[in-house]
């Protein structure tokens, strides 16, 4: 009893640190943004001010069940999926699930967040809301064959598929996988440039624009769980490659200087790179990183 | 009488009776129809028993009929979905005409696939096969579209199919001189190197019709979306995986004996994932949710091929439950067009729009069926997709892999626009008269969907009967090794354990709907879908918001060169092609009979010239 | 024991002659006694198969001559499996017929039952004779028969169908003579038995020239390739049952007639591998021009003579297995295309042209007729459980047991094709909306009788083939035993 | 001179044989109905004649048995041959005189005798 109380409290822990650490980087990402386009930009607390905000509002009107749902499902794809990610090397600190699932799982468990957001936003009836989610599907099928095959490279050169068992063995050699198959580290990074939605990869949710993608329909509390899910996700993501490739962090400071040293790559490309078509992400998708990923599986079955 | 000739008989009887009674009446016959199909099942599954035999002696001919444990897992699938989607035809089938004939057929073609399933000889199953293909077929063209174009095609593919294995099946009798499978299995090993080769592609091709394996699989689209959708769900769910069962058996008993073993099942494997690839682009761009279901069975098919062609015990495990979740899942959708079409009259993805919250159950079973298809967790169809993945990664299949990852991918594309062409998206003024399905056919969809979640939780409960299946092949046991209760393990020992995802993704998904539901209920309340921000204007009553058109068009130009080339324009050129040349030989016959008389007399100077050659 | 083989010939020759005079008192004699007759025989073969089961092959000896000066008839598991069919069918095309030409006037309908029961004698003359000069003589009887009733429409191409088959007719019992003449005059003897007895004393060059003419003359009643350029027509322009016997009746003496060459007479080794080739080609010509016909009886008549050749292509393989291959086929052939010769008359009942589209949603109209067509067309496209499928499995068994796996690609290949048009029209029948301007014609009672029980035997063969098989395999037997055959022959002393 | 003769001996079977093939070029070549069926008799003829020629003996006589001729058996020419021919004749006749009646029909039908016009049932 005391054990699955400890459990609970451990994940409630995880999401909260989640949610916090996606949240300022999400902020900070405005603020280094605005900077570089010699704009002041918003503090980088901007993101808790506005989520705080989101969640006071009242919601006035919503398009049917779907519609309280959709983030519904987004929700469970970025938290399941937290559970599933050791945070720390030391795993006693936040075990959760980590043992129960592996990356294959995780894949899987990732994508449920898209569709979730694309029921959600279809219910809603905006055509544009439409028009987001199946740009957004259709690249996430460009940038998951790359991030697939350096995730395969990478349990194919150490014989398993669980993500602690590949934290554990670098922690034990003491090498990073991002520099035992460099080919699978490019990969993956070049597919999380997709993953993040951030320019040039922006189309999706084309935030530029006023009230277009998928959450053009979404205010209030609706927003409010989204936004939070976002950056949990965000969160999610940056400690899994984390744990993959730079050999997990032991404590929560070295997590945090691991992932926002990973954050500021997509942040950094998009800041230089206009928007792609989502043809034209799709493309990129299959050029270099499918290329590295080809490359990391050879480098990961013959060396 | 054995039991098997018992549920054969009154198969055939029921579906005379039944389709007779159309004289008497309509309700009699459903009442017929469900009655055959209840009474037959209840008796399979009140007397299953692997032991007994039937030997039908027929003077040089031994027909030899017995359950196996492989068999029987596929007997449920059959006789499950035909019970639901009996009662589902009925509903169905309400005020159509022709209602015996379809009766007739579907009892028949339910009695082929047990009778194939319980053949333990290849004749019997050969005429099973065949029963099943005609009766398939005469269903096919049920509803009179392109009967010429979309039934021949069915059935010459369905015939290159059936030939092949039939060869197979005498050059097996005339190197073993017995029928029985087991007799082939056992004398396999003595036979000469090319027969060894000559007699799985053979079966492999007769299978892979019907398991609408790449070169040979353009019949499905047509022939899935041209069927009632009724018999589809049986179609695409249980008929379907008589080429699996088929291929199952070849690649467990004969496969394993050759020397070319890994070729085989690399080629048979990456046939099955391009099909899974190319199917799926296919189904991205229909607008036809009938044709973009076929097209999408077409790809499921694909991935089961793999599993069972890589054949390791996981990658057997993963095909087999997946056959048994596509059937499951992929018949629920079936149905859910099925439904739909019956309640708007059309089935295209373009007209119908918003019907959410009028056939809300209707959705249900959609969006459970389509989350289970698209594999992921904690639905049922997340098993079976795991199971495959560590399979070929641990079997060293990394291109494989990929290239399904692709395809199962992509599959959210299709699953997304049916799920949104139909119910989601504006609700227009057209579509406000439509109701929900009947109970009827309701029920049944609700059941399978249902049977899709359970088995997310408790794939034990297929994994079971699955791994028996097997080890009666002879495969190690696959209990405590790959899969113990609800975890299930890959070669390396990873693992995933079903019942905390299940667990972790129903609090949070709780958690989060109820704190939504909640925190909105009393604030909010519904507006049409034509109340949205479109940019902060309002919408004008005239304006089309519905978006419909090109809906994959950007990922569709991505991946425009993998669709240029069909399979299916070269074959219809081909068989054009053919027809022509029969249409100009045939004018050897020119109405002289001068010519005749001159032909004869070239016959005679022909084989009196050639005579010393040929009398030797 | 009804009576002894002499009395298949004796009796319809006596009737041809008597129901012209009776015709005269009573008009509807001329209907009636034709059936009469061929029931008389139909029972008397019955009876003979069961009595040759316990005494072995009967031997008739005509005016005393006892073999090989005589003439003999032989009634052997073989001869008279084939007899009993050809009779059979005969009675069906009979019954089938019976009221077919009611609105025409007595005058013809006396020359279709006779020549009918001349055509159906002929044939099983030409099975049960054991001498080849005899053989010729029905041969001529078949024939001229055949030509009256191909020409029986005054009103139709007939005539022209009619002169081709003469024409070919006339040069095939020339070339007949012809062998005849080799054979006599190298061997002094005409009777069967005897010539293959003293077939080694023959010199090969003469042996292989009269096979030559022989196959030359019967090819062109069997109906192979290229021999057959008549065939298709007469089937289209002869009255519908007559199409059925000539597939049924006709040719499958003529086949038996070659087959008994090949197999008894002569003693050349190559002549199954010709029977091969010719069968193959036969069977691919046929099966590839009937693809695309536009008339159903023209399409139904290339497909017969593609199964004729697949029956010489089962003999050809010469194992018993291929005898009872080939002899299935020949039942089967028999029993399905006439049942498709017959419920295709009346899917094209009214039509001059016979186009296949006029059969175009006679399912709603015509339901039984359009049932027993659809199984018909299944049970020679060889899918169970019809009868047609255990005679494809047992030819293909056949042929993988002799090693022939390029035979059986190659005959599986055209099968396809042969489903192909069938299906077409079955799609027609009840899948495309009926042209105006074509009317339904409901089948006479007996027409629908004669129909149903085709239909039923298909089914039931198709389910339970040994009511069949027995027989076959008996007479399987029979012609593979060469020495038994001319040993029962010329050491017979009645 | 008995050589010469010897050979005239096998002349009837060289005209046998020519009036065969008399018969069938008439019938293969030429276009009208009329003399395809005159072809047709022609070769009829010829074989007739080579199968009495085949049962022919020189010197031989009649077949038939007469009292103290008993010791000519052997001289006697074969009298099966004569008796096909017999039939054949009698058959011949019969099919030239169907033949003919189905010219006069397809020249009342199709207004022509020649056969390559007479071209309605084909392929």
């Amino acid at each position: 009893m005391e054990s699955l109380l400890m459990n609970i409290l451990g994940a409630v822990t995880t999401f909260l640190l989640a949610f916090a650490v996606g949240m300022t980087y999400g902020g900070l990402r405005r603020k280094i943004v605005a900077r570089v386009q010699n704009r002041y930009g918003p503090p980088f607390y901007q993101n808790f001010i506005d989520a705080f905000k989101l969640y006071s509002k009242s919601t006035a009107i919503h398009h049917g069940a779907m519609h309280f749902l959709g983030p519904a499902f987004i929700m469970v794809s970025s938290v399941v999926s937290l559970m599933f990610i050791p945070v720390l090397t030391n795993n006693q600190w936040f075990p959760n699930l980590n043992f129960q699932g592996d990356l294959i799982f995780l894949i899987y468990i990732m994508v449920f967040g898209p569709l979730g957001m694309a029921l959600g936003a279809g219910q809603t009836g905006n055509p544009n809301s439409a028009i987001g989610v199946t740009r957004g599907l259709s690249q996430m099928v460009g940038f998951e064959i790359p991030w697939v095959m350096a995730l395969i490279a990478l349990m194919v050169q150490y014989k398993t598929t669980s993500i602690t068992g590949l934290l554990d063995i670098q922690v034990q050699s003491g090498h990073w996988f991002m520099f035992e198959n460099p080919f699978a580290f490019s990969a993956a990074i070049l597919a999380s440039l997709g993953m993040f939605r951030y320019s040039p990869f922006d189309i999706v949710g084309a935030p530029t624009e006023l009230a277009s993608g998928p959450m053009s329909e979404n205010g209030g509390k609706f927003l409010f769980v989204m936004m939070s899910s976002g950056s949990v996700f965000a969160f999610v993501k940056l400690t899994l490659i984390v744990d993959l490739f730079m050999g997990g962090a032991s404590n929560l400071i070295i997590l945090v200087i691991k992932t926002f040293l990973l954050y500021m790559i997509p942040v950094t490309y998009g800041i230089v790179s206009p928007r792609y078509r989502t043809e034209q992400s799709i493309t990129y998708f299959w050029g270099w990183p499918l290329f590295f990923g080809l490359i990391a599986i050879i480098y990961a079955v013959f060396f | 009488m054995d039991i098997i000739n018992i549920i054969l008989v009154i198969f055939f009887a029921g579906a005379l009776i039944t389709a007779f009674a159309a004289k008497i009446s309509s309700i009699v016959q459903d009442i017929l129809f469900i009655g055959t199909i209840l009474a037959t099942s209840i008796i399979f599954f009140l007397n299953i028993n692997t032991n007994t035999e039937t030997i039908i002696n027929l003077s040089h001919i031994n027909l030899t009929l017995g359950l196996t444990p492989l068999s029987l897992y596929f007997a449920f699938i059959v006789f499950g979905l035909a019970v639901l989607a009996g009662f589902y035809a009925v509903g169905q089938m309400q005020g159509k005409k022709k209602k015996g004939y379809f009766y007739f057929n579907y009892l028949l073609s339910i009695a082929a696939m047990f009778g194939i399933l319980v053949s333990k000889d290849l004749v019997s199953f050969f005429i099973f096969w065949e029963i099943m293909t005609w009766s398939s077929y005469l269903l096919v063209i049920y509803n009179g579209e392109n009967v010429q174009k979309t039934g021949i095609k069915y059935f010459v593919l369905s015939a290159i199919g059936a030939y092949s294995m039939l060869m197979a099946i005498v050059i097996i009798h005339s190197l073993t001189g017995s029928f029985l499978i087991s007799d082939l299995i056992s004398g396999f090993n003595n036979m000469s190197a090319n027969m060894q080769i000559l007699i799985p592609v053979l079966l492999l091709t007769g299978f892979g019709v019907k398991a609408a394996l790449m070169p040979l699989h353009i019949w499905a689209p047509d022939a899935y979306s041209n069927a009632p959708m009724s018999y589809t769900a049986i179609f695409s769910g249980a008929l379907s995986k008589m080429g699996i069962y088929g291929m199952v058996i070849v690649f467990l008993t004969l496969i394993t004996k050759l020397p070319q073993e890994t070729l085989i099942r690399d080629i048979i494997a990456w046939l099955g994932a391009i099909t899974a690839a190319i199917s799926t682009l296919w189904a991205i761009k229909q607008d036809d949710a009938k044709r973009l279901l076929a097209y999408s069975s077409i790809g499921q098919l694909g991935y089961i091929v793999v599993g069972v062609a890589i054949g390791t015990p996981l990658a057997m495990l993963a095909g087999l439950f997946l056959a048994f979740m596509h059937g499951v899942f992929k018949s629920t959708l079936f149905m859910v067009v099925g439904a739909i079409e019956k309640q708007t009259g059309t089935s295209n993805l373009k007209e119908v729009t918003g019907l959410i919250r009028k056939m809300p159950w209707t959705f249900i079973a959609a969006l459970i069926s389509i989350i289970a298809l698209a594999g992921i967790p904690p639905l049922g169809g997340f098993v079976g997709k795991w199971m495959l993945y560590e399979s070929l990664i641990t079997s060293n299949h990394y291109l494989l892999v990929t290239l399904v990852f692709f395809s199962s991918t992509a599959a959210f594309l299709y699953c997304y626009k049916f799920l949104f062409g139909f119910f989601l998206g504006q609700e227009e003024k057209e579509w406000s008269h439509v109701k929900e399905a009947p109970a009827i056919m309701v029920v049944p969809m609700l059941i399978l969907s249902l049977i899709s979640v359970v088995l997310g939780s408790f794939p034990q409960l297929i994994l079971k009967p699955i791994n028996s299946a097997l080890s009666y092949y002879s495969l190690p046991d696959t209990y405590n090794n790959l899969w113990k209760e609800s975890m299930i393990f890959n070669k390396w020992g990873d693992q995933v354990a079903l019942t905390p995802i299940v667990y972790g993704v129903a609090i949070v998904f709780i958690v989060f709907a109820v704190f939504l539901f909640f925190k909105n209920r009393k604030t909010s309340r519904y507006v049409t879908t034509k109340d949205i921000s479109t940019s902060g204007e309002v919408p004008k009553e005239h304006e089309n918001l519905t978006f419909k058109e090109n809906f994959f068009q950007p990922f569709l130009r991505a991946v425009e060169p993998a669709m240029k080339r069909q399979m299916d324009k070269y074959m219809l050129a081909f068989a054009k092609g053919l027809e022509d040349l029969f249409d100009f030989t045939r004018r050897i016959y020119n109405g002289n009979g001068q010519t005749y008389a001159i032909y004869a007399i070239i016959f005679v100077i022909i084989l009196l010239l050639l005579s010393n050659n040929l009398f030797s | 024991m009804v009576g002894t083989p002499v009395l298949f010939i004796v009796i319809p020759l006596l009737a041809a002659f008597i129901i012209p005079l009776t015709g005269m008192v009573w008009k509807n004699s001329v209907r009636i006694i034709p059936g009469l007759v061929l029931s008389y025989m139909l029972a008397l073969s019955v009876s003979l198969m069961w009595h040759i089961t316990e005494t072995g092959t009967v031997v008739e000896v005509i005016a005393g001559w006892k073999p090989p000066i005589g003439i003999n008839l032989v009634f052997s598991p073989f001869s008279g499996f084939l007899a009993t069919l050809m009779i059979f069918l005969g009675l069906l095309v009979w019954a089938y017929s019976y009221k077919f030409k009611r609105n025409v006037d007595s005058e013809p309908a006396l020359k279709y039952f006779i020549l009918l029961m001349l055509l159906v004698t002929g044939s099983v003359g030409i099975v049960l004779t054991g001498d080849i000069f005899n053989m010729f003589v029905f041969i001529e009887i078949v024939g001229i028969s055949g030509y009256g009733l191909t020409s029986f429409y005054t009103r139709r191409d007939s005539a022209e169908a009619a002169f081709k088959y003469l024409f070919m007719g006339s040069i095939a019992s020339t070339f007949l003579l012809l062998a005849i003449m080799i054979i006599y005059s190298q061997l002094g003897t005409l009777n069967i038995a005897e010539i293959a007895d003293k077939m080694p004393m023959m010199s090969n060059k003469l042996k292989v020239i009269s096979l030559i003419f022989f196959i030359l003359a019967i090819g062109i009643e069997a109906e192979i390739f290229p021999l057959n350029g008549w065939a298709p027509d007469v089937y289209t322009q002869a009255p519908g049952p007559i199409g059925a016997a000539f597939a049924g009746i006709v040719v499958k003496s003529a086949i038996y007639a070659s087959v008994r060459l090949v197999y008894t007479m002569f003693d050349l080794s190559g002549a199954l591998d010709l029977f091969i080739v010719i069968g193959l080609i036969t069977f691919i010509v046929a099966e590839t021009t009937a693809l695309r016909q536009e008339r159903l009886k023209r399409m139904l008549a290339y497909s017969s003579i593609g199964q004729m050749g697949l029956v010489m292509v089962a003999f050809g393989i010469g194992t018993k297995e291929g005898i009872f291959a080939a002899l299935f086929l020949i039942f089967n052939h028999a029993i399905i295309k006439s049942l498709l010769f017959f419920s295709g008359s009346y899917l094209v009942y009214n039509k001059k042209n016979k186009f296949i589209k006029h059969v175009n949603g006679m399912g709603k109209y015509l339901p039984i007729t359009s049932i027993l067509f659809t199984i018909g067309a299944f049970a020679i496209i060889g899918l169970p459980p019809f009868a047609g499928f255990w005679s494809k499995l047992a030819i293909l068994t056949a042929a993988a047991d002799s090693k022939m796996l390029m035979l059986i690609a190659i005959i599986l290949t055209v099968s396809i094709l042969e489903a192909v048009y069938y299906l077409r029209v079955i799609n027609r029948i009840y899948f495309f909306p009926k042209k105006k301007s074509t009317e339904a014609k409901k089948p006479t009672l007996n027409a629908l009788i004669v129909m149903i029980s085709l239909g039923i035997i298909i089914m039931v063969i198709g389910f339970y083939p040994d009511l069949i098989t027995g027989i076959i395999d008996r007479a399987a037997t029979d012609l593979m035993d060469k020495t038994g055959y001319i040993k029962d022959i010329l050491t017979i002393n009645n | 001179m008995e050589k010469y003769l010897e050979i005239l001996n096998y002349t009837i079977y060289g005209a046998a044989i020519l009036l065969l093939l008399i018969g069938l070029y008439g019938a293969l070549t030429k276009k009208s109905l009329i003399k395809i069926v005159l072809g047709l008799s022609i070769m009829d003829s010829g074989v007739h004649l080579l199968m009495i020629s085949i049962g022919y003996l020189k010197n031989g006589t009649a077949p038939i048995f007469s009292p103290g001729h008993e010791n000519e058996l052997a001289k006697m020419v074969d009298p099966v041959p004569q008796a096909l021919v017999l039939t054949a004749i009698v058959i011949g006749f019969g099919v030239t005189a169907v033949a003919l009646a189905l010219v006069i029909r397809l020249y009342k039908h199709h207004n022509t005798l020649r056969i390559d016009e007479i071209k309605n049932l084909k392929w």
